[in-house]
């Protein structure tokens, strides 16, 4: 076992469509919610423009967790791009999962313009989890 | 401008909906607007409302890119807190005269910043919420409202100068006086919008005395999760999550008891759906909902089956009663007393939601007064059946509830529609007031070494309180790239503008990245810097180091601070990536093509002419009219047939229209701005083509042939168009006949057609006043499953009760029996009914026998679908782009639908949609090139192999496979960017221009690796 | 020739006398294949096998190397060169194709002008003791390459299996050297002829089948020809072949952050690959299978034996064995042949 | 199988006769013991060539998209899954290929049978009525050819063509459809046994990429291990990028992988790399009700969706 890092902070990517969840996030800003510093934002046009390889390349280049987040079903600016990602979503979280890396690391909600406050409290699950798994091990890259 | 010039500005009056779109589709097809809003910010009713029906979609998010693009819109001037005054002059030139009461914040000042209102010790009932909470007295409308600045509300202030120490941008002074001004356009549209029904005047449900009884739009803004309780669904006595929740239908509508309301709201039967849908699901509970109607009124599209599942799914009940009187316990609790099965009931609730209606606000009206626009009988303004924009002063138009109760789509429709006839006033005024911005031309950074400038933001002291700035500047200039790094208190002020385009020369930089708010409201501002400076507009980034950083962690102000490097970190690693991006332009085909001949084609094609351009009509038959050809007059009594006649000789006698009959579609080919349509015409089949720059589809619908109720079978049943005919032929049978049966809903609401034919009621009680007309001595039954005469159509229905015409409701599982007998020596139809309403049977003789057959689409559609690359919806009506905010587009560009061809309708919607069709094509037409989406897909044909996934996911049809070499080709007008191809491409041979894999990779990147934060 | 005996039953005692002081690389089964590996102990070992899936050459010219690192710390840079001391070690049991494989690399790497410090560093520490072929595969070739089933090239020891002993034959001095650190007994004169015999029988089962000098004649001649495209056809342009070759030697130096590091690293590439001759501009002078294979033969018939005054080939027949599709490179060299 | 073989050759010589292929893409013998390779056959003379065996292993499917001409394939069911799978990605035409299409019990594994008589005690295997026979020193053992069919084969249901031009011989009866028992299994057990079991699997790769050329729908032009910009996937040999690799490709085989197993018969460590895919495969069947290969109309379920696909894979907040 090795030792604990005590300062050990978890590191978390987050892909935010611009449309809703980006926006839900301003918006839990302008209402001033708090939640925890562990999330480097990644804006993208829409949940469809996420390739699954963002959040392989993201948990290979040391992010201990992934958050994808999109329009609601219906909602999207660009008509279907979010049900489009969802198919892919749902098999890449599996494929994670059966490899035997802790589901956890990734997650995919849908947060609307509006949700400024399911914002907050995604961003207070997702870090809460991810900080209990500790630093990802298993797909990041090492040093040779 | 000499007298007789026209004037090519419209003045728009409300910024709901309504004056949003028209002022979006006037500005975009070349006009100059005033849009006029009372409050402090433009988007009316539809920001308090948390989801829209029947798809449930979130009313923000579906808003605010409207808000955005219409105030951020070069030709469009909003003027908020504004009020018009009165009007001179004639159409093509008017004179208004507004006045603006002050804000007494600059609006060139104000960066929104909040900290103000933070501070402000004023509060008051936030009105916005329907005060359900507070606000300062200086305050935002809601989160999102555009134009973003703060204003002050005068009455309220008391005037202790906290803001005006606090502001750092000194944009406060109360030094503000209300400034008149007159502004010359050539037309008006009015959309002033409504105020909801004040339940106070409705004594026995206790609104105002019972905490627990609200009405919908308090019960809107406690659903929405920006609203007073953040979305969770408590109830105002205890903030406990209520268990039961009944809604109260037709409160203050259909109402000539207790108010002098004898019309139908048209949009509360849905709304209390949706609201009681979207309960259920905030609910943590199982939530009891019941809803006390007298009539469901989803007569909508989408809307029947919307009902379906929230009965069926969604378990929420349904009772057809009216609530005599509400009761309340000690626990604040509600008793409802109504009759239920001629017995009097009791049930306990603990919230009760009245489903107010809409009405004519007093402001309303007196402007229509001072205007000398004439209100009809309930107060909204008075228009025609077949001039539904128009109202009695020329040259000025109503759109939205100023007019009649009506749903956000139709509200859009009519809002297009009056910018269509406006426009048609004006054509020849066109661009005349418009302007384009200049730019210096773009320097060429191709190859050049990337040269970062970093400029970051105190925001005041919202982002210099939390983040460290100047720790956060150091490390920015160690980045790789970054070759200046400056800070500055706000960076959106005009002066830190001007010292960014002096950076950006000084030091040569190629890049930019701000650290500051949010890409979504600033982006444009920057960029629009970097335009004046010759840098394309591309080269540049955003890092949100205040909403999504220094706002959301202030206890945490060493984090948020790694944060902001980190952003930072990101944005340059972006940045360095950035490559200089370019729209495509595309000429323009200045004509139009017209699919179908009926009523919705000729309004459409002749409107698309008096904006002047070309149109192309084609019609399948030998005869234009369409299904109008069999429908004489509407149920407020106008002649359809001379109406057809005038508007057949109008068509025929513009030189612009060129009308084809007998013509079918062969092939199309193209896209928006282009499109090459081949006709077949004719016997001899003779093969035509033609260009053209837009369609509209209005290829109209079918009327249902029943197999049942011995209708083809016996020679008096009829459907009621049939039955029209022969009135209008004065059949002798009907003179004749003692007992008449109407059976409505016959092939609508069923399990095949599980939508509302919507037209039916209102037909049915038509021809019954009629028949009562012809003979009052007549026996008219209407067999019914709800009585769908909404909006003042309402006024017809009681009108028939009144002069006897029975209704008598059946249920769908229980449907009346047809018989053909002979009885005395004479056929006659024997119709057996259950009543519903007296849960007894009874049977009458009928002598004619009409069915209220469904509308349905056309055979047409599905080839036309197929033809211009458009959905149809389950229905095999066709489905718009949105069916909320683009109700007559497609998600293909340049092509458009109205009439039946997109849902039943009446023919007055259907003039008020084809004139919608026509303003949103003659934006396209209107421009001689239309510009691309810069963002837009490119592929790379060495890797593309052509599998055709892209073209699949495309939700935009911009993407098909070139047949020589079996790759993939983007159509850069078409595409959206929404990158969906470029994330499913296996072969790596799609890409979207500024968020590029490799962008994107890099943002990774440095985002991910823990150790940069200690470099 | 010197020779020494050690029954097979003490080879595992041999091992784990040799592991104190070396590493041992010998072949090993993992998951149902045998395959080159290090060992940690004796029993590991497999010697009644063919040949391994892997060559040998892995522990000369490993697949993945760092050559240097990089690491910013604050304001400091640091740049670190993997050069540390190599430990001594002994490849055990490898076949005589593979040992003289050793001697093609040598003259790859190894090169009065052009020394590779990292390959000649590793080349130093490593002693060979190779393991006769008394049983040789149909799929063998190496008398036709110039080496034998008992062929000492690049061995500095010998193994025969002559039943329930094995014959030590010291071939250079570094083997005398590891001989005399141990106590193996004396050979038998009646072992010594029963070796021949096999010897004698195993050669004979691999018959040269081609004249090298007249293969690179024609070989020269025929790059321009159709035939091919005809031969490769059925290639899938997979590393197979390449990899498990032991004379094959083509890298690829990238550098890669990982985590915290920036690292040069050296590894294996492979001439069938197409982004092998990829060129900046994207013009690629080996675009299709035929060129590429071609390249394979050329390479190993005609070029090395101008450069290098030998085949880079050892007839290991691995690539015979291994290949998806059965392109057989001995029919390859024969359809030249026989022309 | 001899009569099989007589039979394509003689449909082969037909085709090529009549000018309607310029090409026959089937399988000749072998160099060494236990095989057949594949072989392109141009003029009538050569079609005696031909053979049909056990050991015709390879998806002939996978040079289809590259070969010139009209072309000929001698097709089991797994390549005529892999071609409907081409014809829907627009790789090849229907109209240009004539499909010979044999039923197939299945292959077996070369490789297998050779490694169990490579021990020094044993002197040879061969084939005799339907049994491999083992000789050696000591011992002769006969097994039954079932023990070495590839272990795609014994989860095969489309052992028939499942669309053809001629059908060679009779068809034969499916297994029962595929419950993907196997990777059930699998995820039921520990999440750190699973990944000790792939990455053990995982680390033996050598970056040799002949799965992905023995794959018949890894057809891209450039794979995205080959990209540089951005570089997806490291090149060296270090777990996380070999993994990576081979989740990436199983993420782009997703509804597509026809089960084949030609990428793992051409992997030469071995590598249980349909661990991956048949995850995938079971993935798509369950959440999208889809099963790659059968029907040329049916859309790829990534290029579609329904707005009630299963959202149990998201963050309930």
């Amino acid at each position: 076992m090795g030792k604990i890092d005590t300062n050990w902070e978890p590191r978390i990517i987050a892909f935010l469509c611009n449309w809703c969840s980006y926006a839900g996030a301003d918006l839990a800003g302008v209402g001033r919610m708090q939640y925890p510093a562990n999330v480097r934002v990644i804006r993208v046009p829409c949940s469809g423009r996420i390739s699954p390889f963002f959040i392989l390349s993201s948990l290979q280049n040391g992010a201990d967790g992934v958050l994808v987040s999109g329009c609601h079903p219906g909602d999207c600016h660009y008509l279907t791009g979010n049900y489009s990602a969802r198919r892919k979503f749902a098999l890449l979280k599996s494929q994670l999962e059966h490899i035997g890396i802790e589901k956890e690391r990734v997650q995919f909600t849908w947060v609307s313009a509006s949700e400024g406050g399911k914002f907050a409290e995604v961003i207070n699950r997702v870090t809460e989890t991810v900080r209990a798994l500790g630093p990802a091990k298993k797909l990041v890259k090492k040093c040779l | 401008m000499s007298s007789t010039q026209i004037t090519g500005a419209v003045l728009v009056v409300g910024g709901g909906i309504g004056g949003i779109q028209s002022s979006l589709d006037l500005a975009e097809s070349g006009f100059k607007v005033y849009l006029v809003e009372k409050s402090p910010a433009i988007g009316g009713t539809m920001p308090q409302l948390d989801k829209t029906f029947p798809t449930n979609d979130c009313s923000m998010c579906i808003l605010s890119p409207k808000l955005v693009e219409c105030g951020r819109h070069l030709n469009i001037e909003i003027l908020t807190n504004a009020e018009l005054k009165g009007i001179s002059g004639k159409p093509g030139n008017f004179k208004a005269v507004i006045e603006q009461k002050p804000r007494y914040v600059a609006m060139d000042k104000c960066t929104g910043c909040g900290d103000c209102a933070e501070k402000c010790p004023v509060k008051l009932p936030d009105l916005f919420n329907k005060g359900l909470s507070q606000r300062k007295a200086i305050f935002r409308l809601f989160e999102q409202a555009y134009p973003p600045t703060f204003a002050i509300d005068k009455e309220a202030c008391k005037e202790c100068n906290v803001c005006v120490k606090l502001c750092k941008a000194e944009a406060i002074d109360f030094e503000m006086e209300p400034k008149t001004q007159e502004i010359n356009v050539g037309s008006v549209i009015l959309s002033p919008g409504f105020e909801e029904f004040d339940a106070g005047l409705i004594a026995n449900y206790g609104y105002g005395i019972f905490k627990n009884v609200i009405t919908s739009i308090e019960f809107e803004r406690i659903l929405s999760a920006s609203g007073p309780y953040q979305g969770q669904l408590l109830r105002p006595s205890d903030m406990k999550p209520p268990k039961r929740i009944a809604w109260i239908q037709c409160v203050g509508s259909r109402d000539i008891h207790r108010v002098n309301n004898n019309y139908c709201s048209a949009v509360c039967c849905t709304y209390a759906i949706k609201e009681a849908i979207v309960a259920k699901e905030h609910s943590s509970i199982d939530l009891d909902t019941t809803i006390f109607y007298i009539d469901i009124r989803t007569y909508g599209k989408g809307f029947e089956s919307y009902y379906k599942r929230a009965k069926e799914e969604h378990g929420v009940r349904f009772v057809k009663s009216e609530i005599h009187r509400i009761y309340r316990d000690d626990n604040e609790n509600l008793i409802l007393r109504f009759s239920d099965d001629n017995r009097i009931r009791e049930e306990e609730y603990d919230l009760v939601v009245l489903s107010v209606g809409v009405t004519q606000s007093e402001a309303n009206q007196k402007l229509a007064i001072k205007l000398g626009i004439q209100l009809n009988q309930h107060g909204f303004c008075l228009t025609e059946d077949f001039s539904p924009v128009k109202t009695s002063q020329a040259g000025i138009f109503a759109a939205g509830v100023f007019s009649g109760p009506k749903d956000i789509p139709e509200t859009v429709m009519e809002a297009s529609a009056a910018a269509s006839e406006a426009s048609g006033i004006l054509a020849t005024a066109r661009h005349s007031l418009t302007r384009d911005k200049e730019y210096p031309p773009e320097n060429n950074i191709i190859g050049e070494k990337p040269r970062i400038g970093v400029f970051i933001c105190h925001c005041g002291i919202n982002i210099g309180s939390v983040v460290d700035i100047s720790d956060v500047k150091d490390y920015a200039a160690t980045l790789e790239n970054v070759v200046f790094v400056e800070d500055s208190l706000f960076t959106c002020s005009q002066d830190s503008q001007q010292r960014i385009k002096e950076r950006i020369e000084e030091y040569s930089l190629n890049r930019v990245v701000v650290a500051a708010c949010t890409p979504r409201t600033h982006e444009p501002l920057f960029q629009e810097t970097l335009r004046e400076t010759g840098l394309n507009k591309y080269l540049f980034e955003m890092a949100n180091i205040r909403d999504q950083c220094s706002w959301v962690h202030q206890r945490q102000p060493e984090k948020a601070t790694e944060k902001a490097k980190d952003l930072i970190r990101m944005s340059v690693a972006k940045a360095k990536l950035n490559e200089p991006l370019f729209q495509t332009k595309l000429e323009v085909n200045h004509s139009a093509l017209v699919v179908g001949g009926g009523i919705s084609g000729m309004v459409s094609a002749l409107a698309i002419a008096r904006q002047g351009f070309e149109v192309h009509v084609i019609e399948k038959s030998s005869r234009f009219g369409g299904i109008a050809n069999n429908i004489h007059s509407t149920i407020e009594g106008s002649d359809v047939q001379v109406y057809l006649k005038e508007l057949i000789d109008k068509v025929s006698s513009n030189p612009l229209i060129h009308l084809h009959t007998e013509t079918e579609i062969q092939d199309v080919s193209g896209y928006v701005g282009n499109f090459k349509t081949r006709l077949v015409i004719g016997e001899v089949e003779e093969v035509k083509e033609i260009t053209h720059g837009v369609v509209v589809i209005a290829s109209g619908g079918d009327i249902y042939k029943p197999n049942e109720y011995l209708y083809a079978i016996n020679p008096n049943v009829f459907s009621l168009i049939e039955l029209e005919g022969e009135i209008a032929k004065k059949n002798k049978l009907i003179s004749t006949s003692r007992n008449i049966v109407l059976i409505q809903c016959v092939g609508s609401r069923d399990d095949e057609r599980p939508y509302c034919s919507r037209a039916c009621c209102s037909e049915a009680v038509k021809l019954a006043l009629e028949l009562k007309k012809l003979n009052s001595d007549v026996n008219i039954y209407i067999l019914y499953r709800d009585i769908r005469t909404y909006g003042f159509k309402e006024q017809y229905y009681l009108e028939a009760r009144e002069k006897g015409v029975l209704f008598i409701p059946y249920d769908v599982s229980d449907k009346p029996a047809v018989e053909a007998i002979n009885k005395e020596g004479k056929d006659i139809i024997k119709v057996t009914v259950n009543d519903l309403l007296l849960n007894e049977s009874f049977s009458i003789d009928a002598d004619i026998l009409a069915l209220a057959t469904a509308i349905i689409p056309s055979p047409e559609s599905a080839k036309l679908a197929g033809l211009f690359k458009v959905p149809l919806n389950e229905d095999g009506f066709f489905m718009e782009a949105h069916i909320k905010l683009r109700p007559v587009d497609f998600p293909t560009e340049g092509v458009f639908v109205c009439g039946l061809a997109h849902s039943p309708k009446l023919i007055e919607e259907s003039i008020i949609q084809s004139k919608a069709a026509a303003s949103r094509a003659g934006i396209i037409l209107s421009k001689d090139r239309i510009e691309s989406n810069a963002m837009v897909s490119t592929i790379d044909k060495d890797k593309c192999s052509g599998c055709g996934m892209c073209v699949e996911l495309c939700p935009f049809i911009a993407i098909e496979i070139d047949v020589i070499d079996n790759t993939a080709i983007i159509n850069e007008a078409l595409c959206k960017g929404c990158g969906v191809c470029a994330s499913s491409c296996r072969c790596g041979a799609v890409d979207i221009m500024g968020f590029t894999d490799n962008e994107i990779y890099s943002m990774i990147k440095t985002g991910a690796l823990e150790c940069w934060g200690n470099v | 020739m010197d020779y020494k005996s050690i029954r097979k039953s003490e080879i595992t005692e041999f091992l784990d006398n040799l592991i104190k002081e070396y590493v041992i690389f010998a072949p090993i089964e993992k998951d149902d294949i045998v395959l080159y590996g290090r060992i940690k102990s004796g029993n590991e070992v497999i010697l009644d096998y063919s040949n391994s899936v892997n060559s040998p050459k892995e522990a000369v010219i490993p697949q993945l190397e760092t050559l240097i690192s990089c690491k910013t710390d604050k304001d400091i840079t640091c740049v670190k060169e993997h050069l540390d001391e190599q430990e001594q070690f002994l490849l055990f049991g490898a076949r005589p194709c593979d040992a003289r494989s050793l001697l093609f690399l040598d003259k790859v790497f190894s090169d009065e002008e052009c020394k590779d410090i990292y390959y000649v560093n590793r080349r130093n520490a490593v002693t060979i003791i190779s393991l006769g072929c008394t049983l040789p595969q149909e799929t063998c070739f190496c008398t036709t390459t110039g080496g034998g089933p008992f062929s000492t090239d690049g061995s500095d020891l010998l193994f025969i299996d002559i039943g329930d002993s094995y014959i030590v034959q010291i071939i250079t001095e570094k083997g005398a050297e590891l001989v005399e650190k141990l106590d193996l007994r004396k050979t038998q004169d009646d072992e010594l002829t029963g070796m021949d015999m096999l010897i004698k029988k195993s050669r004979a089962s691999i018959e040269p089948e081609i004249e090298l000098d007249k293969l690179k004649d024609k070989l020269d001649r025929s790059f321009e020809g159709s035939a091919w495209e005809i031969l490769a056809e059925k290639c899938l342009s997979c590393g197979i072949c390449t990899y498990l070759c032991p004379a094959c030697h083509c890298f690829d130096i990238v550098d890669e952050e990982r985590k915290c590091e920036v690292e040069r690293i050296r590894l294996w590439d492979s001439c069938q690959f197409p982004h092998f001759t990829m060129q900046t501009s994207g013009f690629n002078p080996r675009p299709t299978y035929k060129e590429r294979y071609r390249q394979r033969i050329m390479h190993k018939f005609s070029y090395c034996i101008d450069n290098y005054g030998m085949v880079g080939c050892v007839g290991c027949g691995r690539c015979v064995t291994q290949c998806p599709v059965n392109l057989d490179i001995r029919q390859v060299l024969t359809s030249f042949y026989g022309k | 199988m001899t009569d099989v073989s007589s039979k394509i050759r003689e449909e082969a010589r037909k085709l090529l006769k009549n000018g309607e292929v310029d090409v026959i893409i089937g399988f000749e013998k072998g160099s060494i013991p236990f095989s057949a390779t594949p072989c392109f056959v141009r003029n009538e003379a050569d079609t005696d060539k031909l053979i049909w065996n056990e050991y015709c292993g390879n998806n002939l499917a996978r040079y289809l998209s590259e070969v010139r001409g009209k072309a000929g394939i001698i097709a089991k069911g797994c390549d005529t899954r892999a071609i409907v799978e081409l014809i829907k990605e627009k790789q090849i035409q229907r109209e240009r290929i004539s499909i010979i299409g044999v039923p197939c019990e299945g292959m077996l594994d070369r490789k297998r049978i050779m490694m169990s008589c490579q021990r020094k005690d044993k002197t040879g295997i061969e084939d005799q009525d339907g049994q491999l026979l083992t000789r050696g020193d000591s011992l002769n053992t006969a097994v039954k050819k079932d023990e070495f069919l590839y272990p795609a084969c014994h989860v095969c249901t489309n052992r028939n063509p499942v669309m053809y031009d001629v059908l060679i011989g009779n068809t034969i009866e499916e297994r029962k459809t595929d419950d993907f028992a196997d990777v059930t299994e699998f995820d039921e057990k520990h999440s750190e046994e699973r990944w000790a079991y792939i990455t053990d699997e995982i680390g033996r790769c050598i970056r040799c990429y002949a799965c992905r050329n023995a794959c018949p729908l890894c057809y891209c032009k450039e794979c995205f291990v080959d990209s540089t910009q951005p570089q997806w996937v490291g090149k060296t040999t270090e777990q996380s990028d070999t993994l990576s690799f081979h989740i990436m490709r199983s993420i782009h085989l997703a509804g597509r992988c026809i089960e084949c197993g030609a990428c793992e018969r051409a992997c030469p460590v071995l590598v249980d790399i349909r661990i991956l895919n048949r995850k995938m495969s079971a993935d798509v069947k369950n959440l999208f009700g889809y099963k790659t290969g059968l029907d040329i109309d049916q859309p790829a379920p990534l290029s579609i969706f329904k707005p009630d696909d299963s959202e149990e894979f998201m963050l309930d907040v």
